[in-house]
């Protein structure tokens, strides 16, 4: 057994109203994969950000080598050798790649910034984790998943000793996480010692070596990655979950929504498509195939160039977010931070954004009406928070998805399209919210669900639309549809399908 | 389900975290009580609340701008144009005065108007479209009046008076703009849409906001504060003057930013505001009663403000 | 003089609201007024109003609160100075205006040089140094002041008296020696026939001056205002054709004066008129020794 | 695996959608150009670049500030204050002219400093601490100077003149700090991490940049170039003035975003605030030789401010 790299013991985090973390122990061997487990809102991110500087405990202490360390700042866990890739996106938009990945380090000659040797460099990383961009590239035109792998790049390029990767996968598809898989691997054999967090239990036995299990800011337990899955989950929900997939699939309607040879020049061409009540509709394609853009341009938050979208047989006007709402259209953006919260506003608020014009009587907004309804909707999800005036910032990633989603249930949108729904949301918390996409249904609502998390597009829809490069390239019904299935239609050239 | 909760503070606490600026004048008065003999008499104190008057209708105007993550640098020229107006229509148009008053408010509703079309529909940065006013409104303010104050019509100057012997009107304006910039904020969808919009304006526009129009209702709203600011200060000068309110737009701002908004959005209120321009009046009046000399007061203002906020900023970090 | 004395009068509070101390001019005031204090036994204060007329009436409101014995207002705007005056008045503190006049209410006494009579001083001079003929342009002060309005208004009544002067150009520089240096700069482009400027302040005519180089005072003749030491020894070296003197020490000094003497209860001069001067080399050397 | 890339576009395409205050200063040339006769000639386009050089030496160093997503309103004052003290150092305290101007720049970089510690450490909202450094810097010019000019030493004012017969010295110290802000910006460690701070500052942070020590040496970047902006305005006028410059904030601020950056951070180039200052400039220039009325310029202005960043956003658009 190799030996003992980094100890935490008996950590504690307070924020105002919460106790993030309780007492927690972690312990972390050279060349092993450690994952931490746990809830939304069980502690994980804290813990790693109190290991990489971000926060300093309440309490307990941190050991490396045998020897407590006091890790005051971002510099401070560089220098200890432990790199971090956050939940959240650190990187800055405006600057390009090569920078962000020479961010606080860059190459200097003379004194100065070398920026042929940065590009250069950022050009060889960029390679080992296998991504095709132009390191001169503005940060701020990659898609979220590229984003994702240059903040693996960047964390790569420290050298560390530890390195801790919080939820890295919650934005990959399938290939990109064999990649990641395959360059953890080889750290690990390397001797570095990897946190990893995740929400997708099938990635434990895959990629790790122990995992240890955080419940309501407490360590319980510290288990092999072999560990039967409901054993995990046991542990973790403190319940058993019978079925991950819960779908019941409910009487079909009328088709709600109507897409008809959609097109934006460069982006999408001739996508057109139905959505019927009771309905689930799930939406398949690599990273960059174009569905997000599909689903902004049906909702009004993009213009397109050709075609049309009809909700109930009424035709709306293409750009306008407002007439689609009022259609009863809603959408849950793939990115919950730029485009779903307001993070500074409380729960209550951020629940209340759709509803709050409805809800204006005389030109005066009924406050307490909304927020009896964000009560109602918090309950319904379980968002874990203080109160429905805690400012969504301080919630965990998982709960702020929760109330991106509450937003839609409040309005009752009868045509919800969700775009990667449950990133980062942990297994209990993904069953509700595939229950209530049965529920919804179940009352004649139509749901569109984009995602990259193929075994869910699998487990929740009733029929699957794959798209490649822009293009509608095959429609799957739920009963024929496999994994290899959808994966060969994502991989198809859009040329051969014409 | 729920997370260990520690014992919330005292509603008293947690109003004071959300006012700091309250603190900052407290002792502020405290030590010019302490200072000056003159400072804690009635009349004194009611000559505080008229000379906040003008900056404080001006700054809530400014603080739905800043709310929804703007700026608008054009309060003074347009308080002074919209003045102008009043006095012009009045005067050479022979215009009754409800009228010219009307007129005047509407004037500062349009440049509100205009700059806000620059912001929503010409993408123009905040900063841009309305230091662009700033120049327009003064210059227009000098082309109709000639470069010449012009009387305001004897109506209308009741306004700089008192009722009865003592109560101030100004000080009754200011705290009735001051209701309403509080309502707007607090109660209507307009007043929410400004706080979505400060905090992330993709998220607002996506939650069915129609952000451009908001937009147009805020520089409106900003203008037409604008206006009834003008309106008082001419009153209490029985003058319009074409140079008037030039510079107030820091002041304003700066009143917005002591009483607890950010310049990036999403957070302000109506009262903070308040705070901050009545912390500004009680320091310019105190320096006066202390005879500080005119050079060291520019000196004294600007590190009482640092301090003010200091305390604010400190006191925060404390309770974190 | 320094008549009366005793105990009473160092008790004798005095406030005075100057226009603005951005500009020489008022910081000569300024120290003509706190001399004569000084000699009278009188506290002096001080304020800045920074060319606003509210913060003027403010400042006026403010020396109400300290029962201040008598006030002096060297008025941002003289009608805007009105009210100010009203409500000091209604507490019975006797007011004096110094530099400008108050319109629209009684004060116990105006010390003022006259800017309408020094604008048409200004023209006259400039039109005997051109031999009544030329291109004149003219650099305006901060639009939309009463100092401005009334030298322009001064200097346009005294020019048309000579047909052969034409005013090519009036662009505002804003009391400010940098704006004269800019707008000088390029109004020297456009009309590079110009032989005279009349700058409604000093530095403003120095800015202008430094604009012009060494055709200042050769080529083109320059008239500015106010009597600042800076023109005065302009006015001695020659670049500066001349300067419509006002003397703001003499007026800061006869302010206190009045006030020091209304807030005893004696009566005194409604105007007392501080004559402005034209300065020419000529006579230069008296106000640069005074 | 690669995702499909859009074709990128043509170097000169891409570098006018970086710089695209160009094509306006570019418009408003040629309009003026065919307006005023005057315009085109070499010595009126000298002296335009003369007219920018203070405006566009103060904006390098704003440039600095808002590239952090800050703000500095304190940069006229500064100046002010930088020259007075140069000029009093030298005349009344007798010291040698080049140690004077050491002491000059020291001044403008401590005034920095005092700010960005109070935004670093104090927390302070940039547009309060330097607010409060605008009214401080003021008042201990007019405190130093006793409210009146003072002379310059000779040898400094030359720097106000030309070498030879036309070129004027103050162009030449603009391109000069042109250059240096252009490769602090873009080529060295702090400049790099100003972008990287205005752009995602929480992000800078657990890159291990050390934010407060880079804030520091942003807000002393300004100041050091506000005091060198102070020295070159006193010596065109061979006297330091304490009123000089005051206002200039709200034109530096402007000549960088009409200059392509943003108040929010992480955009602004030396280049672009170069154009911005040189359109503030052409603009005034141009209006005097037009013999434009008083009134009216400001109004133009105003209106061509607006238009000028119009131009940008529209074509921005339309590009896109
Ligand atoms: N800055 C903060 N202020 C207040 N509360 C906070 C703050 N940061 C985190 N919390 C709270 O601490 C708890 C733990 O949050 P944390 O982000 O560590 O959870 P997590 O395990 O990473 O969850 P997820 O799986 O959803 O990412 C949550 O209840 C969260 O709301
Ligand atoms: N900011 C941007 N600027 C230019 N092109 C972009 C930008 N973002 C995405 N694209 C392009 O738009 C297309 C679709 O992008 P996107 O990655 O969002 O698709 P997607 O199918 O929603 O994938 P996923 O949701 O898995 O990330 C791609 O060709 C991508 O290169
Ligand atoms: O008399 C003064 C001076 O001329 C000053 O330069 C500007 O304001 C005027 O009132
Ligand atoms: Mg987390
Ligand atoms: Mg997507």
């Amino acid at each position: 057994m190799s030996q003992e790299i980094l100890r935490a013991e008996g950590l504690r985090k307070t924020f105002p109203g919460v106790v993030a973390l309780d007492a927690v122990d972690l312990r972390l061997r050279a060349g092993e994969v450690h994952v931490l487990l746990g809830e939304n809102g069980a502690g994980k991110s804290t813990l790693i950000k109190i290991l990489s500087g971000a926060y300093h405990p309440d309490g307990g202490r941190v050991l490396m080598d045998g020897r407590q360390v006091h890790i005051r700042s971002a510099g401070d866990a560089q220098r200890l050798g432990i790199a971090t890739i956050y939940q959240e996106f650190n990187l800055v938009p405006q600057l390009t790649v090569a920078e962000n990945l020479a961010l606080g380090r860059p190459p200097r000659r003379f004194g100065f910034v070398d920026v042929e040797r940065m590009e250069q460099q950022a050009g060889e990383l960029l390679q080992r984790v296998g991504v095709d961009v132009d390191p001169r590239t503005p940060t701020a035109r990659l898609g979220i998943a590229r984003m994702q792998m240059v903040e693996i790049a960047k964390a790569l390029a420290l050298d560390a000793r530890v390195l801790i990767m919080d939820e890295p996968t919650a934005v990959l598809t399938t290939s990109e996480v064999a990649r990641l898989f395959a360059i953890v691997r080889q750290l690990r054999d390397e001797g570095v010692a990897v946190v990893f967090i995740t929400h997708h239990l099938e990635e434990i036995a895959a990629i790790g070596d122990r995992v240890t299990v955080l419940r309501d800011g407490r360590s319980v337990a510290e288990v092999p990655a072999n560990t039967r899955r409901d054993e995990l989950v046991g542990l973790m929900v403190g319940r058993p979950i019978d079925q991950q997939y819960p779908r019941r699939p409910a009487e079909r309607g009328e088709p709600l929504l109507e897409v008809r040879g959609l097109t934006r020049r460069g982006v999408f061409d001739d996508v057109s498509f139905d959505v019927r009540a009771g309905e689930v509709v799930g939406m398949a394609g690599l990273v960059g195939a174009g569905r997000t853009e599909v689903a902004r341009a049906v909702f009004g938050a993009d213009r397109y160039d050709a075609g049309q979208v009809f909700v109930r047989g009424r035709r709306l006007p293409p750009g306008d977010v407002h007439a689609a709402l009022e259609a009863g259209l809603g959408l849950v953006p793939e990115d919950r931070k730029a485009q779903g919260l307001v993070l500074g506003a409380d729960v209550a608020e951020n629940l209340g954004l759709v509803t709050m014009r409805d809800a204006t009587r005389a030109g005066f907004v009924d406050r307490s009406g909304l927020r009896g309804i964000a009560a109602k909707v918090a309950e319904q999800l379980g968002i874990r928070m203080t109160g429905l005036s805690q400012e969504v910032r301080t919630l965990s990633g998982g709960n702020q998805q929760k109330v991106v989603i509450g937003k839609w249930l409040a309005a009752d949108a009868n045509v919800l399209i969700l775009d990667e729904p449950t990133r980062g949301v942990d297994v209990g918390a993904k069953v509700e919210i595939y229950q209530l996409v049965n529920a919804l249904t179940a009352a004649g609502d139509a749901v569109l669900m984009i995602s990259s998390d193929l075994p869910e597009v699998l487990g929740m829809s009733d029929r699957i639309l794959v798209m490649a490069r822009g293009r509608l390239v095959g429609e799957l019904p739920a009963a024929e549809a496999t994994q290899d299935a959808v994966m060969a239609l994502a991989t198809t050239e859009a040329s051969h399908v014409r | 389900m729920s997370a260990d909760v520690l014992p919330r503070r005292s509603p008293a606490a947690a109003w004071l975290a959300e006012n700091g600026a309250v603190v900052a004048l407290v002792v502020l008065v405290v030590a010019l009580s302490l200072l000056s003999g003159d400072f804690l008499s009635l009349t004194n104190l009611l000559n505080v609340g008229v000379q906040a008057a003008v900056t404080a209708i001006l700054a809530f105007g400014s603080t739905f701008v800043i709310v929804t993550g703007g700026i608008d640098l054009s309060v003074g020229s347009v308080a002074a144009l919209s003045a102008i107006s009043l006095a012009w229509t009045a005067t050479s148009a022979g215009m009754p005065w409800p009228l010219a008053t009307l007129v005047s408010l509407a004037v500062g509703v349009a440049c509100g108007l205009v700059s806000a079309a620059l912001i929503a529909y010409g993408k123009l940065p905040p900063f841009i479209a309305t230091l662009a006013m700033l120049g327009i409104a003064r210059g227009l303010a000098l082309v109709v009046s000639e470069g010449s104050p012009i009387a305001m019509p004897d109506a209308v100057s009741e306004l700089g008076g008192t009722i009865g012997a003592y109560l101030p009107i100004p000080l009754i304006v200011m705290v009735v703009m001051g209701v309403i910039a509080a309502v707007i904020l607090n109660r209507t969808y307009p007043g929410r849409a400004m706080y979505a919009i400060g905090g992330n304006q993709e998220a607002a526009r996506l939650s069915g906001i129609k952000v451009d129009r908001q937009l147009l209702i805020t520089y409106a709203l900003s203008g037409g504060f604008a206006a009834v600011a003008g309106i008082v200060l001419a009153s209490r000068l029985a003058s319009a003057q074409p140079q008037a309110a030039a510079g107030y737009e820091l002041d304003a701002i700066a009143a917005v930013v002591i009483g607890g908004a950010s310049l990036s959005g999403g957070k302000g209120r109506a009262l903070g505001t308040l705070v901050g321009a009545l912390i500004l009046a009680v320091l310019r009046n105190g320096l006066n009663l202390l005879s500080v000399s005119a050079f060291w007061q520019q000196v004294v203002i600007g590190v009482v403000i640092a301090l003010a906020v200091l305390v604010d900023t400190l006191r925060r970090r404390g309770t974190n | 003089g320094g008549e009366g004395g005793g105990a009473g009068e160092a008790e004798l509070k005095l406030g005075m609201s100057v226009s603005t101390l951005n500009n020489p001019y008022f910081v000569q005031l300024r120290d003509g007024a706190q001399a004569e204090a000084k000699t009278r036994g009188a506290t002096l204060t001080v304020t800045d109003a920074q060319n606003d007329a509210s913060q003027q009436v403010n400042q006026v409101q403010n020396f109400t609160s300290q029962n201040m014995k008598a006030i002096i207002i060297n008025p941002v705007d003289s009608d805007a100075a009105a009210p100010a005056v009203k409500a000091a008045e209604r507490v019975n503190i006797p007011v004096v205006a110094a530099d400008r006049g108050v319109t629209g209410a009684e004060v116990a006494q105006t010390v003022a040089s006259d800017n309408v009579a020094g604008g048409k001083m200004a023209a006259q001079e400039l039109a005997a140094q051109l031999g009544e003929k030329g291109q004149v342009a003219v650099l305006q002060g901060t639009p939309g002041t009463s100092a401005s309005r009334d030298r322009g208004q001064g200097f346009t009544q005294g020019i048309a008296a000579y047909p052969g002067i034409k005013v090519v150009a009036k662009q505002p520089a804003d009391f400010d020696r940098t704006k004269g240096l800019d707008v000088m700069t390029n109004l020297i482009q456009s009309h590079p026939g110009v032989t005279g400027v009349f700058a409604e302040n000093d530095e403003m005519a120095l800015g202008a001056i430094k604009a012009l180089g060494v055709k200042a005072g050769q080529q083109v003749k320059v008239v500015g205002f106010d009597g600042t030491p800076d023109a005065l020894k302009a006015v001695q070296s020659g670049t500066m054709a001349a300067t419509v003197a006002q003397q703001p020490k003499l007026l800061g000094k006869q302010a206190v004066e009045a006030a020091v003497r209304v807030a005893k209860g004696e009566t005194v001069q409604k105007t007392v008129a501080v004559p402005v001067k034209v300065v020419t080399k000529e006579n230069v050397a008296d106000f640069l020794t005074s």
